[in-house]
């Protein structure tokens, strides 16, 4: 993202603050566009309850990058959902809130929801190849977006339509506006997805991933992409992504995901550069380093726990070096070093942090 | 030198309405020498897989030759090549359909062995005990089915059959793509392990740089199905001499590590070309940004820049000094 | 009940008019008369075609006897019986309104040669010359075996031999007379022009076909051409039996050409009673036993199926007592010829009252072929299949092992036929051509209707019996002049073929004819059955 | 073109093939030497090799199979060994629109119903409605055309023919230029009848179809554009839907107008193809069976050309660049 | 050790716990025993051999001899009727058929010609399309042509045209093969010849599947380690094959029953004296219209069973392979 867009944000997200399960939210000083509380999201299935997303908290200032990061299966993309209103399945059970802009979004009638949707929230996703229409062409698509949520003429919708293309930064928009799904690579789908869900100025756009299915280079435009857009237009953008990388080139702050929960939370240089969670320092860690050939990584030993085996307590502990008695009480979400606005969920005293740190990496 | 590839050329019909045909591999020639891991980096199509491929025989090549271990390989029949295959293994980059679901986790492993009939019948439970501990497992999984395993566990079941026979090269293609970060690691240093112990020479597909570079002792960068830059790992980041490395390099999204050296960014201009109509002259050319008209006209051939190769018109500066890598001398490629 | 009126007067017009609507299955094949060999149709031809001799077309029993048609009297004979002379009626018109010649009657009978009439072989062969037109049929000319006098109006034919049954085989459809330019091939479905009161207009064997009155036409013989009442005939083919019936008591249609299926019969009789008409046919269900192989090679055998099967339970199979009744002779009852007598029946007597299974299980043992596989072929309709596995049953009871095989209809009458495919015991039919006793039993049973390897060889039960075969020929010639004495010996001829037991007659039986409401003066001729021009329609 | 070329030459060899294949069943078939039966019963040895010779039975089976198909193909006066005379061309010409009427009557009727079962069980999936449906559409699958048929007549026809059915008029055919009102009431029947199969399937098909791309990514794509559930159903679920759809349809449609509705059709006395070729086959008559098989195998054959190109109308991903 | 759950496992506890299932299956179970129970019920119960002709017999109905076959008496007498239901279990509970024998019992015994034609007709098409699709799918080239051919060739050939055909020939004659001679009464021959007919709709989709698998991983793994292209067949493709080639079974087995019944409804299936649903509504055809039990009785049975098993088969192709796209009767 060009260094400029990361010099204006910064400076709102330090006023923002961060609010977790234990502070009395309303601390923030300019209130937040979307405000998430224990989100919980649990699907019922025939071996029993899957809790997906186990009391999330968060929120997003206007204008910002927040990045979510973390494991497949971490419940991202669950949580996003949720609260889009996406999850049609009937096994489903959705509790806590997620407040957008004054409204909330949990239990809202689908019509009073598809007023918001693609219009002030709308979102990207990780697979460009199936994502859109295969039998309508883009221009149609985006033509009726526009359409479902403002009143203009069809010749008017098309040529924004076509003008968002060119925007998004397809050559011979008005030409390729009329071409099929299937006749563009996966880099210019996500383009195409883009333009989309730019077309009514939403204030938050939520990419889950738009960038893993792609390659390095297309990866690279499309990040390049957003950014330029998010300023331009100044929307919020909750960027999922589980490459540490592109969080810390992207994200203006930084959430870490594990087994459905937050576990760090925090400004991108804070979290990346000083991470406090053990996990994160392993996810870090595990990540091969420039000019360290041939070296062993550290690891995180185990793996996930599977969405059945939820432990009592701190998620990560059976996982954790440094697990204690303490980890078998679920640890909350706080501030706990010297940076008000960088949460974690460990009861590491911050002592020491600093000095296991060193020594897993 | 164990695997030497001589201009190999893979091309694919297409099938149904359309007609014409896909050039996959286009000419590569590398040698990959013993005890060492050489990774393939390049983008989505440009080939990896299929050279990949063409290396273990596992499709018939075009044109062009394999030797492995001195014997062309590249025409013999699926019964000649059996021999072959018991040391020249290949392990897959989908952990979920590259085991069998309908398999044991035990008859998997057992499999090349039953097929080559290496071990005695009943001297394969153990054998197959002995390489699941090998890979981490606890015997006891045995039993169990692929769907139970996770991603990372599969890929290491699928690493486990590949050393049943104890090969001496292992021809990985992207054996880390599908996993997470923390898991990857685990496979990365269980690779790494067991190079150390079995002495294997690994080929390693990739299109994340950053691992490449973690495993590599030297890498090759293919793009449309052309070998565009084989240099020793360490040069090669250092100082690309390609411009699709340099550009390939720059877009690795960076971890704003303390101190760590930010790359200048370049962002290339379109996609990545069909391999069906592949553009003239250098493949390369329509999204260089140092491409000139010989570029359009003249593909450019493979040729040494000091201790390094690469297929370009207008190769970046390149410092002088040869880095030498504890595997070996530079060595000429045709 | 049979309403028989008397024949009413053709000049009265007042019952002329109306389009009588018939409905049939299927189409009865070409309309060719000189082809065609279907009661189908030859029902029909009865109000078209004529030849130089026709059976009366009038109801009762009268409709047995022999009539001038085109002929102006019957032919006189010569004393050795081998020339007929007859004289043509004089203007007489096609219905293309061409004037009937005896060059018309010369070139019929070449026609019949020309496109190999079934019986060309076996009826028509006694006249001279037919040999060769038989070789070669497209160089027919019958030379010195019909003799036209153009100018005296008279044709004479010559035979090789004398023939008692030549004056029958004129009336026959065969025989009809069709215009001299009438094409030397199988007409198909074009239409010939015809003499009688109706012409056929068109027909299509997948839709209809549609009968006309002839304007040519004018009624030379009440007995032989009278006038038909409708205006317009039509039989409309495709309906099952079940949508006939139906379409019969919906007065859609005027009459069904088909039996009416068992299941609708209670219907019809109570419901329906008066339009039903039920007379009796001079006609046989039989089985045939195969003589030349096992197990019916063995005389004993075959009188044992003779002796057990049950007619009576047959006849229910067909449908009641009503509808049919139990035989035990091969000519039926009322027939030329017919002798009461009933050879195989429980405690004797001249009518059949009860099988006797112990004297089968008897003969069966007695034979030796007890235990031998016996497979039964019938037609797979349901009456012929229900009295197939009936059959089954009681070869089963007597200790053979049976297996039915139903065929479509249309095969199985010539896979029966065929030595080659080793038919055993086969259930089939026969209905008289023309009342004579050799129709059924020369046809059936003599020598010379047997061929090996052929899908025509009648005499289905393979049986050759010189012996019998001479006292037929005996008998026939006796016909020549002395009809009661012949027909005393053909009933002889009849028994001791019973005796020997190449085929079992099971029923003789009867015909419904189920009419619409609006049709009067039903009338049956034994001959060609309800005469269908003759119904009024007001 | 090389496509279209090829095509078109599997599609004449498949019905070559077929028509090889009947032609050997049919003289595998004892007891039907044709030559007897038009002979007549009882003919004597001469006048049946009379016949054999007319009508060039004596040569050899590959001659007599060249002489058929280009009696049907080239002179086109190829006739019936039954009916004699009978020319084959304008029979199957004949039967052919009563057959269209059935199957494009029916079409209408089982279209309609199984789209719109398909549609409304998806739309209340997990309501009772949905089982509903589908049982209804499972039994009407297991539902033996012909015995529907029979017990429809029954009804109809007789056993409440003087109450409630009063109106229903006799079996059998009356054609659409003669009497538009009699032509549909007479093919009511035969049309539900044969609907109630094919709705069933089409519903099953299409609300697993559905179902299907419900659970697709464009669809939630669709959901986070805001758009309703009804449009979503409607303009994208159903439109990805439909191909499988049309494909069956046009596979039916094909196979049904070659007379694979013979069932229903011998069953209402409906003088259609596929009762045309049950009575040749009941007939054995060989020239009549062989103009119906390659007719019904041509409609198969074209109606899997067609449905690739329906195929590429409906859906682009299928259309050439 | 837990013996850890296999994928047909896995498949059987699913389908063990669908509603829908276990109710279909449970009524798949009574029919087939109640069909197996047939002889029982004929000895020991209603006292009649229901394949011989009792065109004489008497049966006992409310306490009075009646005759099985009674001669019409109105109006012109015309016409025999075979008594209708009884309702008494002991004898003619639903009547008799033309030939005097007890419907109920030959319904039983029909039953059981039925879900075996049923059946095995469906295992021999379902093994002879997987056979052919795999081999065509695995091997590709010219063997993939021409059995491709044949089997557009058997698909182009109308269903029912194609079964009226052979059935023509097959049952007048029988079938010989070498020293196997087949009767033309034989089973076998409505077997084989309805096994035929449905061989492209299995081989079809299993084809496409086999040459999906092909390009799968696993297969390019076993080829990697040398193994040969029947061990490649067994283990890998037919593996995994085999959950839709038994998806297949019960759909097809609905399918077939429907076909032999409409076969033997234009008397070219099961051949007389054997029962079966079909044959029993092709003779209660002829009584439709004064014992319409006979004919209504089988087809409500056939009705039943074609939807349980299709309802068993969805829950099946719900458990082992919800991909599986298989289409309804013909
Ligand atoms: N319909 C469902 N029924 C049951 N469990 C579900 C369902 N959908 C998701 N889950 C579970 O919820 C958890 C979170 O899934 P989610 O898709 O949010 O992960 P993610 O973080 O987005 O992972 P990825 O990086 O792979 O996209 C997973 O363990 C998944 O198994
Ligand atoms: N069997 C095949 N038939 C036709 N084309 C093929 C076939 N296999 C591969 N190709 C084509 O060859 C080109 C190279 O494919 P390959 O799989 O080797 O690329 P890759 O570098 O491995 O890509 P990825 O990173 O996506 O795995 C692609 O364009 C692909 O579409
Ligand atoms: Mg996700
Ligand atoms: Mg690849």
């Amino acid at each position: 993202m060009p260094s400029s867009t990361r010099g204006c944000a910064v400076p709102d997200i330090t006023e923002s603050g961060i609010a977790g399960p234990d502070t009395t939210a309303d601390a923030v000083a300019s209130s937040p566009l979307l405000a998430v509380r224990d989100l919980r999201v649990a699907f019922r299935t025939r071996a029993g309850v899957v809790n997906a997303v186990n009391g999330l908290s968060f929120s997003v200032a206007p204008g910002e990058v927040l990045g979510i990061v973390g494991e497949s299966g971490s419940g991202k993309s669950v949580s996003m959902y949720s609260m889009m209103g996406l999850l049609d399945n009937p096994n489903a059970t959705i509790t806590g809130s997620a407040r957008f802009d004054g409204a909330e979004l949990i239990g809202m009638p689908t019509k009073r929801l598809n007023r918001i949707r693609g219009n002030r929230i709308s979102m990207i996703f990780q697979d460009p190849m199936t994502a859109l229409t295969p039998v309508y062409t883009v221009g149609w698509q985006i033509v009726e977006q526009i359409m479902n949520h403002e009143k203009v003429t069809k010749a008017e919708a098309w040529s924004r339509a076509v003008h968002l293309l060119d925007e998004v930064g397809i050559p011979d928009a008005e030409r390729r506006a009329r071409s099929y799904p299937h006749e563009f690579s996966g880099g210019m789908r996500q383009r195409v997805m883009i333009a989309m869900s730019l077309a009514c100025h939403p204030s938050l756009l939520i990419a889950d991933e738009p960038t893993t299915a792609l390659d390095v280079t297309t990866q690279r435009q499309i990040l390049e992409l957003i950014g330029d857009l998010q300023a331009k237009y100044g929307s919020s953008v909750i960027l999922i992504t589980h490459d540490m990388g592109v969080i810390s080139e992207a994200a203006d702050r930084v959430i870490v995901m594990y087994a459905g929960r937050a576990v760090e939370m925090g400004d991108e240089s804070t979290v990346v550069r000083r991470p406090r969670h053990p996990y994160t320092w392993g996810l870090l860690g595990a990540i091969p380093k420039p000019g360290q050939r041939k070296q062993r990584l550290p690891t995180i030993p185990g793996l996930p726990p599977g969405p059945r085996d939820q432990p009592t307590g701190c998620p990560f502990q059976k996982r954790c070096r440094f697990a204690m008695e303490q980890c078998s009480t679920l640890p909350p979400l706080i501030a706990t070093g010297e940076e008000q606005n960088h949460l974690d969920a460990c009861w590491l005293p911050d002592e020491v942090r600093e000095e296991l740190r060193e020594e897993v990496a | 030198m164990v695997l030497r590839a001589d201009n190999v050329v893979k091309t694919f019909a297409l099938r149904g309405k359309q007609k014409g045909t896909v050039t996959a591999v286009d000419g590569v020639s590398i040698e990959v020498r013993s005890g060492e891991t050489l990774g393939i980096v390049g983008e989505s199509g440009c080939g990896k897989s299929t050279f990949g491929q063409c290396l273990t025989r596992l499709i018939d090549l075009t044109s062009g030759t394999v030797e492995f271990e001195g014997e062309d390989i590249s025409s013999l029949s699926r019964r000649r090549l059996r021999p072959v295959r018991r040391r020249l293994q290949m392990v897959f980059q989908d952990p979920y359909s590259s085991l069998n679901p309908r398999m044991r986790v035990a008859d998997i492993v057992a499999e090349p062995l039953r097929i080559h009939r290496t071990t005695d019948r009943r001297a394969i439970p153990d054998r197959v005990a002995d390489l699941l501990e090998r890979v981490g497992f606890d015997p006891s999984m045995a039993g169990r089915y692929p769907h139970e395993f996770s991603g990372g566990q599969r890929q290491r079941i699928g690493i486990a059959r590949a050393l049943a026979l104890n090969p001496s090269v292992l021809v990985a293609d992207e054996p880390v793509s599908a996993l997470d970060v923390s898991v990857q690691a685990q496979v990365l240093n269980l690779l790494a392990d067991l190079q150390d112990e079995f002495g294997l020479t690994y080929v390693f597909i990739a299109h994340d740089l950053g691992v490449v570079e973690h495993v590599s002792d030297r890498v090759a960068v293919m793009y449309l199905g052309d070998l565009v830059e084989l240099a020793d790992a360490e040069e090669l980041y250092a100082s690309p001499a390609h411009h699709y490395t340099e550009a390939l390099l720059s877009a690795i999204p960076q971890i704003d590590r303390d101190g760590a050296p930010r790359r200048e960014r370049i962002v290339l201009s379109g996609d990545v070309p069909s391999p069906a109509n592949r553009p003239s002259g250098c493949p390369f050319h329509p999204r260089c940004p140092a491409a000139t008209e010989i570029c359009r006209k003249e593909r450019p051939t493979l040729r040494t820049l000091g201790s390094r190769q690469v297929a370009c018109h207008h190769p970046l500066p390149v410092p002088t000094t040869r880095v030498v890598t504890p595997t070996g001398q530079s060595q000429s490629v045709r | 009940s049979s309403t028989t009126t008397d024949a009413a007067d053709a000049s009265d017009g007042a019952h002329q008019g109306g389009t009588l609507h018939l409905a049939a299955q299927s189409a009865g094949g070409t309309l060719d008369p000189q082809v065609n060999y279907t009661l189908q149709y030859w029902q029909l031809y009865q109000g078209a075609y004529d030849g130089l001799l026709t059976y009366a077309r009038v109801g009762g029993t009268k409709s047995e006897d022999i009539v001038p048609d085109l002929a102006t009297a019957m032919p006189t004979i010569s004393p050795d019986g081998k020339t007929y002379t007859f004289e043509l009626r004089k203007d007489i018109k096609f219905s293309n309104g061409k004037t009937l010649t005896t060059d018309d009657v010369v070139a019929s009978f070449r026609r019949l040669f020309k496109v190999s009439s079934p019986n060309a072989g076996s009826w028509y062969n006694v006249i001279v010359g037919a040999d060769a037109c038989l070789k070669t049929p497209a160089t027919c000319t019958l030379n010195g075996g019909i003799v036209a006098d153009s100018s005296a109006g008279t044709i004479t034919f010559h035979l090789t031999q004398s023939d008692p049954e030549f004056e029958a085989q004129l009336a026959m459809p065969f025989a009809s007379v069709l215009p001299a330019d009438t094409a030397p091939k199988d007409a198909g479905t074009t239409p010939i022009p015809t003499t009688g009161p109706y012409y056929f207009a068109s027909y299509s064997p997948n839709k209809a076909l549609v009968m006309k009155r002839n304007r040519y036409f004018h009624s030379w013989s009440k007995e032989a051409a009278p006038v038909g009442y409708p205006d317009e005939i039509d039989e409309t083919f495709g309906l099952t039996a079940e949508a006939e019936v139906t379409a019969v008591e919906n007065g859609q249609s005027d009459w069904m050409y088909d039996t009416p299926p068992s299941d609708r019969l209670s219907e019809i009789s109570t419901k329906y009673a008066s339009q039903v008409h039920v007379t009796p046919l001079t006609a046989m269900w039989y089985l045939a036993l195969n003589t030349n192989i096992a197990p019916f090679n063995n005389e004993s055998a075959r009188q044992a199926i003779n002796w057990a099967v049950d007619r009576a339970a047959i006849v229910k199979l067909y449908g009641g007592s009503s509808l049919a009744a139990p035989a035990c002779t091969i000519l039926p009852p009322d027939f030329p010829g017919h002798k009461d007598f009933c050879d195989y029946t429980k405690g004797g007597g001249s009518t059949w009252s009860a099988p006797d299974l112990t004297k089968a299980k008897q003969l069966v043992q007695q034979s030796g072929t007890a235990g031998q596989s016996v497979g039964v072929v019938v037609q797979n309709d349901s009456v012929n299949k229900g009295i197939g596995l009936y059959l089954v049953s009681l070869l089963n009871q007597l200790g053979y092992k049976a297996t039915i095989k139903p065929l479509s209809n249309n095969i199985q009458y010539n896979y029966i036929q065929n030595t080659k495919n080793h038919v055993q015991l086969s259930l089939t039919q026969w209905y008289q051509d023309y009342p004579a006793a050799s129709d059924f039993l020369q046809v059936l049973l003599s020598c010379s209707s047997f061929h090996p390897n052929s899908d025509s060889s009648i005499n289905i039960a393979g049986y050759c019996n010189r012996d019998l075969d001479a006292k037929m020929t005996a008998a026939d010639a006796k016909g020549l002049t002395d009809q009661t004495a012949a027909n005393a010996q053909w009933g002889d001829i009849d028994q001791q073929y019973m005796a020997l037991s190449p085929l079992v007659p099971l029923f003789n039986p009867k015909l419904i004819d189920f009419t619409s409401s609006r049709v009067k003066n039903y009338q049956f001729s034994d001959q060609y059955y309800m005469l269908v021009d003759q119904l009024w329609l007001k | 073109m090389m496509y279209v070329a090829k095509r078109l030459g599997s599609a004449v060899l498949v019905m070559f093939a077929i028509s090889v294949v009947v032609f050997l069943i049919f003289f595998a078939t004892p007891g039907v030497d044709p030559a007897a039966r038009i002979a007549g019963r009882g003919a004597s040895p001469e006048v049946l090799s009379q016949v054999r010779h007319e009508f060039g039975f004596d040569q050899p089976l590959p001659v007599r199979y060249v002489l058929m198909m280009s009696h049907l193909f080239i002179t086109q006066d190829l006739t019936s060994y039954v009916n004699i005379g009978d020319r084959v061309v304008p029979q199957i010409m004949q039967a052919a629109p009563v057959t269209l009427s059935l199957v494009l009557g029916a079409a209408i009727i089982w279209i309609a119903f199984g789209l719109g079962g398909g549609i409304l069980a998806t739309r209340f999936r997990g309501t009772v409605v949905d089982p509903i449906i589908m049982i209804v559409g499972i039994t009407a699958i297991s539902l033996p055309a012909y015995w529907v048929g029979e017990v429809v007549n029954l009804v109809t026809q007789d056993r409440l023919h003087d109450t409630v059915f009063s109106w229903v008029p006799p079996l059998g055919y009356v054609p659409f230029t003669q009497d538009p009102g009699q032509w549909a009431l007479h093919l009511l029947f035969p049309w539900l009848t044969l609907a109630l199969l094919y709705g069933g399937i089409y519903a099953r098909v299409l609300r697993a179809e559905l179902v299907n791309a419900l659970s697709e990514d464009y669809v939630r794509t669709c959901r986070a554009k805001g758009l309703s559930e009804r449009r979503i159903l409607w303009r994208h679920a159903l439109r990805g839907s439909l191909s499988p759809v049309v494909s069956l349809f046009g596979l039916d449609f094909g196979s049904l107008v070659g007379g694979a509705a013979l069932l229903t059709e011998v069953v209402f006395g409906l003088p259609g193809i596929g009762k045309l070729t049950w009575d040749s086959l009941q007939n054995l008559d060989l020239p009549v069976i062989m103009a119906c098989v390659l007719y019904a195998a041509f409609f198969v054959v074209a109606a899997n050309a067609v449905v690739d190109l329906l195929y590429a109308v409906i859906d682009p991903r299928v259309r050439r660049a | 050790m837990e013996r850890p759950a296999g994928p047909w496992r896995v498949a059987l506890t699913q389908i063990a716990h669908n509603p829908v299932a276990v109710v279909s299956g449970v009524l798949l179970v009574a029919i087939i025993a109640l069909c197996l129970a047939a002889p029982l019920y004929a000895q020991y119960i209603a006292h009649t051999n229901p394949f011989e002709s009792n065109l004489n017999g008497y049966t006992m109905v409310a306490g009075e001899r009646v005759a099985v076959l009674q001669q019409s008496t109105t109006g012109l007498k015309l016409g025999v009727e075979p008594i209708g239901p009884t309702w008494n279990l002991s004898g003619y509970f639903l009547g008799a058929d033309g030939q005097g024998r007890d419907v109920f019992a030959r319904l039983l015994y029909g039953g059981r010609t039925t879900l075996l034609i049923g059946f095995t007709s469906a295992i021999l098409c379902c093994a002879a399309g997987a056979l052919v699709g795999i081999v065509a799918g695995y091997f590709g080239g010219p063997i993939d042509w021409v059995l491709s051919r044949l089997m557009d060739i058997v698909w182009a050939f109308p269903v029912y045209l194609l079964a009226i055909s052979l059935s023509v020939v097959l049952l007048t004659d029988g079938l010989r093969i070498g020293p196997i001679v087949i009767g033309p009464g034989n089973l076998m021959l409505p077997i084989g010849i309805i096994a035929l007919i449905y061989v492209p709709y299995v081989a079809r989709p299993l084809r496409g599947q086999v040459l999906s698998l092909k390009n799968r991983e696993f297969v390019k793994a076993s080829i990697g380690l040398g193994a040969g292209d029947w061990r490649i067949l067994r283990r890998e493709i037919l593996r995994n094959v085999l959950p839709t080639v038994i998806v297949f079974i019960p759909l097809m087995a609905a399918l077939n029953m429907l076909t032999e019944s409409a076969l033997s409804f234009l008397s070219i299936g099961v051949q007389p004296p054997t029962a079966s649903w079909g044959t029993i509504i092709n003779d209660g055809l002829d009584l439709l219209y004064t014992r319409p039990a006979v004919a209504l009785a089988p087809g409500i049975l056939l009705v039943l069973t074609a939807v349980a098993l299709n309802l068993f088969g969805d829950a099946v192709r719900d458990a082992l392979d919800p991909k599986a796209k298989l289409r309804g009767a013909a």
